[in-house]
């Protein structure tokens, strides 16, 4: 058992951070979820690309390094260090793109990914629907079959920077008539921009329009614009979701990262009498540790060929219910200031606190991890 | 022994929640965020015309108080409705005032009871005084000082959008000083966070009537979500907690009033306080606010959690009591500050 | 609204409180689970009858002070608060003796009471059976018919105390072809030392043996010591656990007393620097105080006529965890002396780890929080 | 990278398995409590021979440590079997008398490697040497000074009754002193408090095994009592602390692994330990104990609870796990001493 890294994971995070030392703007920018923000945020992507490093794990063909999970976790916590800006590629590049390299066509790679990475165009991802949100199998919204292409029409909501974004991907009813709701589905990719679609931005408890929800009334997508076959869909949907996602969702870096800030906010303005938040500071730096060291756990199991499966399901649960303590525990720190909106825990605390709800709600994890972790009979819920 | 509300209690309460279900709060809250207070103020006015004020204004002022339990239902009241604008801070305007007596109180005092809107800072809480743009008045104390602050100063955004925080800016005459404007600081600073949590509660109630309503109706995977065993369990945890913070609040009401009438003249002039720091009241105080504060609090967890992704959003009228909870939990004393007092006593 | 106590509650208190002065021990008497603490606190409650205090709420005729609620909350506020011993006669004064006030006949109530008042008779509850834990519908030990009375066979278990008790009562099935499993169930009073009766101390965790497994053996039970009509054994049992019952499992001067130990303690041991803990002794406090003024406000309604009902889950609920966290602080306080056992913190640690077990768990307390006081679906659970 | 652990150091944890699954801890664990330590100590003689003793103990001194990846795997198996006796204590012992050197060390550290039972109190831990009536030695450490301690003193119960407490009395001739005992001191109370976290996390897998049998089998209102949602989600999270502390452990075992393969020499006798207070090892092994104390513990609360009355009893061999798993937070460093350390760094 060991830490040690391979000599190529350390170079490139020695490449990385001395890129990231040149780069990273002194000033923050404006936030992600904001028009102005979304802009400096795509020209962060084009600089990154520049460098090639907005999609280290790609193969270098599409403007990657083609680094392994270690590397991967090496990027991001040299990126997090440096305070590098939020990733406004990040539903692309860490959701869409794997289905692509793993079920797209080379023709489809090689027009997709690059400007992917450039941040030229920036995708949005159209899976929940009003009625399905944790109940995928509800989706209604369908793909009926043209000359040359698909008509796409229905509802899909909770689409998170569709309001700036220029395209979308997702699963639509392509044969309504399946014998189980889960087929019949099909994975598709549209522009935010064609004729027939609308799309009307949803404020986040903030005001901040971080998702939209998109109205599709036939709007035509050619048959290239279609990942593996029809009636596919959800089956690589699912692989999507599965292991390597599970384990990219939230890199351990944020969190290395989120609470160094911290701890450093805990040294300049805690009161080091106050026992009970700096109980919380060093559970926040406990929890970092322990969410890095997992990781590298699984990582390496995954390299050495094990499927991790379930396991992401303890991922995800923990993260989730960590971000919010950390974030409630500086809020607490800023005592009065805490109530300012408009800083960047202030901000970092309404992200948070969508951490336990999406990517599957964390009473669905906690029952998979019950009962495919641990064995327990199906209950009815 | 009776620690029940008096049927004049309960109907007081009822009558107010008639009042503000009839009045759209979300549509007064929007206005409100908007920077318009039009239709804010003219609800004020109406819930003046209830006595509402009036609860914290002696009579020698033209108001019918103090009575801390009233102030209390009504509170609550406010609280569910999610009434925007500087309630606990108008409240413990009135009882400072009494307290300092003098030509500021003469001006203020009926003012306070027929609906004027005064922010507040005091010395040893938080900088900022909510909704000074909104208000008639906005007093200050420190270093045992009165004044009116001259400007609201720069506002700053809250997390909350129908609440607007300011630094009052420094200067402006001292209106009234000495030992009994400190007493008078001190009661008052109890009544803003008695007053806090009670909104604190009554946010709490109505982010949980409106969850449990949800998850009656919301279905997944073919069943109400209401009839997952981790729902009712959270449901029924947020339940406890503000069922156990409400008999806090009447308490702590209950001590302030024995507190006051104990020190009557005190209402009709300058006179000092009758509770130190740590005694009955303040402790008693402090407990509400803690236990109310993190039940509202809670609740708006649980709430946001179990609305799912709707519940982030601005779509829902709800996230204007998803938004205050948390303010509400620290105004006027955050959790810590609270158990500190509580056995500083 | 208002705390005032009327003159009659006062006048109980300070009667009590003077009484208490003279005649609590001074030295704590040994653990009323061990043979010898037993004993002694047999002749406690012998001196507490001869005050006329170990029953406040019984009718005077059978050795009580017919105090109201208020009046038994005042005296356990005072009783708690002087130190005085826990009560070894708590299950014959608190769920049997509601039972004969309510269903037995007068020749029951003048043969039973007294003697369970002055501890000459200790009464140990007979409910559970090994299948049967929350789920009291499953019961299985019967009682047959014979002449001039019942024969007691089968196994009850968890019954507290019962090593050392003198009777039990509990609860028996006399007809089981009754159309439901509730129904034809009898309530009744047994010796046990009978003949026929084996009783097997079970330690709890900490050694002592605070319940027994009780097998029955063709017990003969005669006619009058049924309480009420056979087959009605179900409905009498659960009125005893109904709204007095549930207000007066655990009295709030329990808990007054116990945030006065733990804040004395804190104030004498605690590092005043140490604020987690000091958070924790000030939620100890607030906790007390708040279920005190609960159960006054719920004892108000109550004498005004109102139904209680499943409030009194809320209740339990709020004492089983309010009680171990209690205790939690306490031994936090004490650093490594907290693991020192036979500690009356560390007794009273064991004690209440039960707290969320027993009459009723608190999975179905929430369970009935949920359903009758929220009005959600009833789920599979 | 490769933080998994080796084929070896799998194979050796289920070799221990092995054997301690056909040793009947519980038989020995009820001899032990009854002061029979004749079973114990045969135990402790056959875990010798396996190898893990010497896990603590140099080369020089007959031992093949200091390896602490394998004395983590060793300690998870010892606290999934609830071996008695003062694990933590002997493998401790080994690392501070390999650090003092001299006669002392030649003397003691030969026998630790083939199964000697040694208890100890370090300056700044609990006053408690547990089981120092079953031990051959009883080191202190006080003022940079090492003694063996004249006796065991009066016993005192434990919470966990194969467990007694001793406060070492007083006096004893030095046998070792200096900075190079109160490095090696420093040195070993990490290490104590690196083996009581890898015991409290086995202690903690086998509490929630049981639990999740038990569950299975159980049934209420006709159905598995672990089919409830509720049961199912506190177990869900009993996994996950238990989960997220296992690589804090390991994480803490590379990191002494690598602060003492440094200084190697110090391995062969009296030299500085290599870490500082506050320095990674240090703090590494405090957050894993914190983490793994708290999960250990928080899985005895699922499992009294989900067991309901008879896990409340002596009646399951599980009582034995249940009653150790407060007193292995505690030891060795406080959750709250150990948050402070991790800060410290």
């Amino acid at each position: 058992m060991d830490l040690e890294q391979t000599a190529r994971t350390e170079a490139l995070r020695t490449e990385a951070r001395a890129w990231l030392r040149k780069h990273v703007p002194v000033r923050p920018l404006p936030s992600l979820e904001t028009e102005e923000g979304f802009a400096a945020h795509r020209a962060w992507e084009a600089e990154l690309y520049e460098g090639r490093w907005s999609a280290v794990s790609w193969p270098e063909e599409y403007g990657g390094r083609g680094a392994d999970l270690f590397g991967w976790l090496a990027f991001e916590e040299e990126y997090w260090a440096a305070g590098a800006p939020g990733r406004v590629s990040q539903n692309g590049v860490s959701l869409l793109a794997p289905t692509l390299l793993a079920h797209g066509t080379a023709e489809q790679r090689a027009r997709v990914l690059p400007p992917m990475a450039s941040g030229e165009v920036i995708w949005a991802q159209a899976w929940s629907e009003p009625e399905a949100g944790s109940d995928l199998a509800a989706l209604r919204s369908r793909a009926v079959r043209t000359e040359g292409g698909w008509l796409l029409s229905g509802q899909k909501t909770w689409s998170s920077r569709a309001a700036f974004a220029d395209r979308a991907f997702g699963i639509f009813r392509t044969d309504p008539g399946a014998a189980k709701p889960h087929r019949g589905l099909t994975y598709l990719m549209f522009g935010l921009r064609e004729p027939g679609v609308t799309v009307r931005p949803i404020g986040r408890l903030d005001g901040k329009p971080a998702f939209a929800e998109i109205f599709l009334d036939e709007v035509f997508v050619p048959d290239e614009d279609i990942i593996g076959e029809p009636g596919q869909g959800w089956r690589i949907a699912m692989s999507a979701t599965g292991d390597e996602r599970g384990l990219t969702l939230r890199s351990p870096g944020r969190f290395l990262a989120a609470a160094d800030r911290l701890t450093a906010l805990w040294r300049r303005a805690g009161d080091p009498a106050d026992t009970a938040l700096r109980d919380r500071v060093a559970d926040a730096v406990i929890g970092a540790r322990a969410y890095q060291l997992f990781t590298a756990a699984s990582a390496a199991r995954f390299a050495a060929g094990a499927a991790l499966g379930p396991e992401s399901s303890l991922n995800k649960v923990f993260w989730s219910r960590y971000d919010i303590a950390l974030h409630e525990t500086a809020l607490d720190l800023l005592g009065p200031d805490a109530e300012v909106a408009d800083t960047a825990w202030a901000e970092g605390y309404v992200f948070a606190l969508a951490g336990p709800i999406y990517a599957g709600t964390n009473e669905i994890q906690r029952d998979i991890i019950a009962e495919r972790l641990l064995g327990l009979p199906k209950g009815r819920r | 022994m009776r620690f029940l509300l008096t049927d004049e209690q309960r109907e007081f309460g009822r009558s107010l929640d008639a009042l503000l279900a009839a009045a759209d709060t979300p549509a007064v809250l929007r206005a409100w965020a908007a920077g318009d207070h039009g239709p804010g103020r003219a609800l004020w006015g109406r819930l003046a015309d209830a006595g509402v004020f009036a609860l914290a204004v002696p009579e020698a002022y033209g108001g019918v108080g103090p009575l801390p339990v009233e102030a209390a239902v009504a509170c609550v009241e406010l609280g569910r409705h999610a009434v925007p604008g500087p309630v606990a801070e108008t409240l413990a305007a009135g009882v400072l005032l009494a307290g300092a007596g003098g030509p500021v109180a003469e001006e203020w005092l009926p003012g306070i009871a027929s609906g004027a809107v005064v922010s507040l800072t005091l010395e040893g809480y938080g900088p900022y005084a909510p909704d000074a743009d909104a208000a008639d008045a906005m007093l200050t104390v420190t270093g045992g000082e009165l004044r009116l602050a001259p400007g609201p100063g720069k506002p700053m955004a809250s997390a909350d959008p129908a609440r607007r925080l300011f630094r009052p800016e420094p200067g402006g005459a001292p209106v009234a000083k000495g030992p009994a404007v400190r007493a008078a600081a001190r009661a008052a600073g109890d009544w803003a966070a008695f007053a806090t949590a009670a909104l604190a509660l009554g946010c709490g109630e109505e982010l949980l009537r409106a969850t449990v309503a949800y998850v009656k109706q919301r279905t997944q995977f073919g069943v109400p979500v209401g009839s997952f065993q981790a729902v009712k369990h959270r449901l029924a945890d947020t339940l406890l907690g503000l069922e156990f913070a409400r008999p806090l609040l009447y308490g702590a009401a209950v001590e302030l009033a024995s507190g006051l009438s104990g020190a009557g003249e005190a209402e009709a002039g300058p006179g000092p306080a009758t509770e130190a720091p740590g005694t009955g009241a303040g402790a008693a105080v402090a407990a509400a606010k803690v236990a109310a504060g993190e039940a509202g609090y809670a609740a708006a967890r649980t709430a946001l959690h179990l609305h799912g992704a709707v519940g982030y959003t601005e779509e829902l009228d709800l996230a204007w009591w998803l938004r205050r909870a948390r303010p509400l939990r620290d105004a006027w004393g955050t959790p810590s500050a609270c158990r500190a007092r509580v056995l500083a006593g």
